[in-house]
C-alpha cells in the first residue's frame, strides 16, 4: 500500500502528471473573483471565506476523473485488484494520494491567496484549519464518484454531477468555520461537525467505493 | 403463492401490472379530481395567506411524493442489493423521474407561493434548500441509470449511489439547517395547523385538512400508477435487450 | 364558476398550471414509453418464433 | 493448483461460456483456443476473480498471476521503477530475475512511455514473475511480440513450469509448448429456450 502511495505521488509530480493544475485553477478563481465583484474591499472580505472554499472545492474536483480512470484505461486496476491488497485499501490510498497532491497544496496556498481577497485578519488560521480538516472528505468523496464512474468513456461531467450533492455538507461545515472565524465568532460546533464528517466518511466510504469498483471491474 | 416474492417474476409482475393498472389509474384520478375540486372551487381562503392557501393541496402531497419516492428507491435498492430480483432494481430506475417531477413541482408551488407571502421568489431556507439538493440527487441518479450501459452494473451502481446518497441527502439535511434556521412555516405535514398558521382555529383547520387528505391519496394513488406502468415499460426494455443481443450472438 | 381568488388569482392559478403542466408530461411521457417499447417488444418476440 | 468445475460464464448479462471443467497441475500449461467473441476473455476474467461466474466454482484464484490486454504500465515511470511497484505490491522484492529473463537490463532505466510496442509487452509479462504466483492466467500474451521475443516469452512459461508453477494461455499462435488444448467452442452457452421463465426473462 505505500508503494501504491509512492508511485502516485510520484506520478503526480511527473511529466503530466496534472500536479500543478488544481492549484493553477485555485489560483485563477481567486483572482478572476475581484474582477466579477469589483474591486471594493469591504464588498469582498465578507464573501472572502466562501469564495477560498468553493475554489478550493472546484479545484479538488477538477483533478478527480484522473484518479482512477487512468488506472483502469491501462489496465492497473485488474492487476491490483488480483494483488493481495484488498480494494478498499487501495482506494483509500488513491484518496490519500489525491489529497496530498490537491487537497493538501490547496491548503497550504489558502492563507496567501486569502489577501488577494482581503480576508479578515481572524480568519486566515481557521481558514486554514477547515481546509485541512474538509479536503481529506472531499478527496474520499471524489473517490467514490470515480469509482461510480471509471467504466465511461467521458465520465468526467456526470462524476461532477454525482460528487457535487454529496459535498454539500463538507462545504457547509467547513465554509462555516471560515466564516465564523474571519468574523471572529465561535467556530467550536462546526469545526467539530465539520471532522466529524471527515472521520465518517474515511471510515465508511472505501467501502462504497470499493463495491462501486469491483462492480465495475467485472 | 402467498409470497410477495412471487411478485419479483417479470413475467407474474407485467401480468399483475396490467391486471391492477386500470384501478389504480382510476382511483388516482378520481381522487385528484375530488380533492382539487373541493381544495379549489369549495374551500374558504386563509384569512392569512388568502387564496394562496389553495396551492397546499399540489404543494404539500408533492413534496411527500418527493420524499418518499426516494425511500421507496432506497428500499428497491435494498431488495435488488440483497436479493437481486431485476423486478426491484426497475421499479427504482422507474421511480426517479416520478420523484424529480415531484420535486420540481414541490419546488416550482413553493417559489410562486413564497412569492407574495415572502417577498421573494427564491429564499436560501433550509426545507427549499434541501429540496434543491434533492433534485441534485435525483438528476445524478438518473444520469447514472443512463450512461452505464450494461443493465446489472447500472442496477448496482445506481443501488450503491442511492444508499450513500441517502446518508448524505439526511447529512445534507442537518447541515443546511445548521446554516440557515429558515423561514418557512414549522411545517410537518401531518399538522395542519401549522400548515395554515399555527393560531387559524382548528374548525377551519378542518376545512382545509379533508380535501389535503383526498388529494393526497390521489397523488399516492398516481405515484403507484406511474410507478407500475414505467417498472413495466422498463421490463420490457430489459427483455427487448435481452432478445436483441441473442440474436447478435445467434 | 370560478371562486373569487383575489389579488393572488395569478399565483394560485400559475402554481396549478405549473404543476398540472408538469403532471401531464410526466403521465404522457409514461405512456407513450409504455406503448413504444411494448410494440417493440412484440415485434421483437414475432420474430423470434419466425425468424 | 487450479481447478474449475461447471463454470458458466456471462457477458453483460447474457451467458458465453457454460459448463468449462479442468484441472491444471503443477508443471502443467493449458492453452485456451477459439474463435472471437466466445468469450476467452471473459472466462479468464472470471478465473482471475475480477468478475463473478454466473455458475460454477473456481478453486485456487489466489495464486493466480493475470495479465490482460493492458499491461499496467504506468509511461512515466522507469522499467525498474514499474517492477519495483508491482512487486511491492505482491510482497516480493526481488526483480532482477524478472529483468533477465525478458532481456530487459539495457531497458532497465528507460522511462516505460519510450519503450516500443513489443518492449512494454515484454515488461508487461516480466511483471509475472515479480509476483512470484504460481498459476499464470494469461490473455493473449504475445500480442505485438517478434519471433524472438515470443520464444522469450516460450522459454519463461517452460522455466516457470519447471519450477512447479503453472500457467492458462488464451492465444492462437504455437508457442512450441508442450501443451494440452482446451477448444472453447463446443462450450457456448445455448441462448435459453423457454420464453417466460423468473428472471431468465432477461437473458
Amino acid at each position: 500500500m505505500i508503494a501504491l502511495l509512492l508511485r502516485d505521488l510520484k506520478l503526480a509530480v511527473r511529466a503530466g502528471g496534472g500536479f500543478g493544475l488544481a492549484l493553477a485553477f485555485f489560483l485563477i478563481v481567486v483572482v478572476l473573483v475581484p474582477f466579477a465583484v469589483g474591486p471594493n474591499t469591504s464588498r469582498l472580505a465578507p464573501i472572502a471565506a466562501g469564495v477560498l472554499w468553493i475554489g478550493a472545492l472546484l479545484a479538488c474536483l477538477l483533478s478527480l476523473d484522473r484518479m482512477l480512470a487512468l488506472d483502469h484505461e491501462d489496465g492497473t486496476l485488474d492487476l491490483l485488484a488480483t494483488a493481495p491488497i484488498p480494494l478498499e485499501g487501495v482506494v483509500l490510498v488513491k484518496a490519500c494520494a489525491h489529497w496530498l497532491t490537491t487537497g493538501l497544496p490547496l491548503t497550504l496556498v489558502a492563507a496567501p491567496l486569502g489577501v488577494l481577497l482581503n480576508l479578515p485578519q481572524p480568519g486566515y488560521g481557521w481558514l486554514v484549519l477547515s481546509l485541512a480538516c474538509g479536503t481529506p472528505a472531499l478527496s474520499m468523496i471524489g473517490a467514490f464518484g470515480a469509482a461510480l464512474t471509471v467504466g465511461l468513456k467521458r465520465g468526467g461531467l456526470l462524476l461532477s454531477l454525482l460528487v457535487l450533492p454529496l459535498y454539500v455538507p463538507t462545504l457547509i461545515f467547513g465554509a462555516e468555520v471560515a466564516r465564523r472565524g474571519a468574523e471572529g465568532l465561535e467556530t467550536q460546533v462546526p469545526l467539530l461537525l465539520s471532522c466529524a464528517i471527515t472521520l465518517g466518511v474515511l471510515a465508511a466510504m472505501p467501502f462504497a467505493a470499493a463495491a462501486a469498483l469491483r462492480i465495475n471491474l467485472r | 403463492m402467498g409470497s410477495i416474492w412471487e411478485y419479483a417474476n417479470p413475467v407474474k409482475f407485467s401480468r399483475t401490472v396490467s391486471a391492477v393498472l386500470p384501478y389504480v389509474a382510476a382511483a388516482a384520478l378520481g381522487c385528484l379530481a375530488v380533492g382539487l375540486v373541493w381544495g379549489f372551487f369549495f374551500t374558504p381562503d386563509d384569512y392569512r395567506q388568502g387564496a394562496t392557501v389553495k396551492i397546499i393541496y399540489l404543494h404539500v402531497p408533492a413534496a411527500m411524493i418527493a420524499i418518499n419516492a426516494w425511500l421507496m428507491m432506497l428500499a428497491a435498492s435494498l431488495i435488488w442489493l440483497i436479493r437481486r430480483h431485476h423486478v426491484s432494481a426497475l421499479a427504482a430506475r422507474a421511480a426517479a423521474p416520478v420523484g424529480l417531477v415531484m420535486t420540481l413541482i414541490a419546488l416550482a408551488t413553493g417559489a410562486i407561493w413564497g412569492q407574495p407571502m415572502w417577498g421573494t421568489w427564491w429564499a436560501w431556507d433550509p426545507r427549499l434548500t434541501s429540496f434543491l439538493i434533492l433534485t441534485l440527487f435525483y438528476l445524478g441518479y438518473i444520469a447514472l441509470w443512463e450512461a452505464l450501459e450494461d443493465p446489472d452494473t447500472a442496477a448496482d451502481l445506481t443501488s450503491v449511489l442511492c444508499l450513500v446518497g441517502s446518508v448524505f441527502a439526511i447529512l445534507s439535511r442537518y447541515a443546511v439547517n445548521f446554516w440557515n434556521q429558515g423561514l418557512h412555516q414549522g411545517a410537518s405535514v401531518m399538522r395542519v395547523e401549522a400548515v395554515t398558521g399555527a393560531d387559524t382555529e382548528e374548525k377551519v383547520s378542518n376545512v382545509f385538512f379533508a380535501p389535503l387528505m383526498v388529494c393526497m391519496a390521489g397523488f399516492v394513488f398516481l405515484f403507484l400508477a406511474l410507478v407500475l406502468l414505467r417498472t413495466r415499460t422498463e421490463i420490457h426494455r430489459r427483455r427487448l435487450k435481452a432478445i436483441e443481443a441473442r440474436e447478435r450472438m445467434a | 364558476m370560478m371562486p373569487e381568488l383575489g389579488k393572488y388569482a395569478g399565483t394560485v392559478l400559475s402554481a396549478y398550471a405549473v404543476s398540472l403542466a408538469l403532471l401531464v408530461v410526466l403521465v404522457l411521457a409514461s405512456i407513450v414509453a409504455a406503448r413504444r417499447t411494448a410494440r417493440q417488444l412484440e415485434d421483437a418476440e414475432e420474430r423470434r418464433k419466425h425468424g | 493448483m487450479l481447478s474449475v468445475t461447471d463454470l458458466t460464464c456471462a457477458r453483460g448479462g447474457v451467458p458465453v461460456t457454460e459448463g468449462v471443467s479442468f484441472r491444471l497441475d503443477a508443471g502443467e500449461a493449458l492453452v485456451l483456443r477459439g474463435p472471437n467473441g466466445i468469450g476467452k476473455t471473459t472466462l479468464l476474467r472470471v478465473i482471475a476473480g475480477l468478475a463473478p461466474p454466473l455458475a460454477g466454482e473456481v478453486e485456487g484464484a489466489e495464486g493466480i498471476a493475470y495479465a490482460g490486454h493492458a499491461d499496467g504500465i504506468k509511461a512515466q515511470l522507469s522499467v525498474t521503477e514499474n517492477l519495483r511497484f508491482w512487486a511491492a505490491a505482491f510482497g516480493t522484492t526481488d526483480i532482477s530475475p524478472a529483468l533477465d529473463a525478458f532481456n530487459l537490463r539495457e531497458l532497465a532505466h528507460r522511462m516505460a512511455g519510450t519503450l516500443s510496442a513489443g518492449q512494454k509487452r515484454r515488461l508487461g509479462l516480466a511483471r509475472l514473475l515479480v509476483t512470484g504466483r504460481p498459476v499464470w492466467v494469461l490473455d493473449e500474451p504475445t500480442v505485438s511480440l517478434d519471433t524472438a521475443s515470443v520464444a522469450l516469452f516460450a522459454d519463461a512459461v517452460r522455466a516457470h513450469l519447471a519450477s512447479g508453477g503453472a500457467a492458462l494461455i488464451a492465444t492462437h499462435i504455437d508457442l512450441g509448448l508442450e501443451a494440452r488444448v482446451l477448444e472453447l467452442a463446443p462450450f457456448k452457452a445455448k441462448p435459453a429456450t423457454r420464453a417466460s421463465d423468473f428472471d431468465e426473462a432477461f437473458l
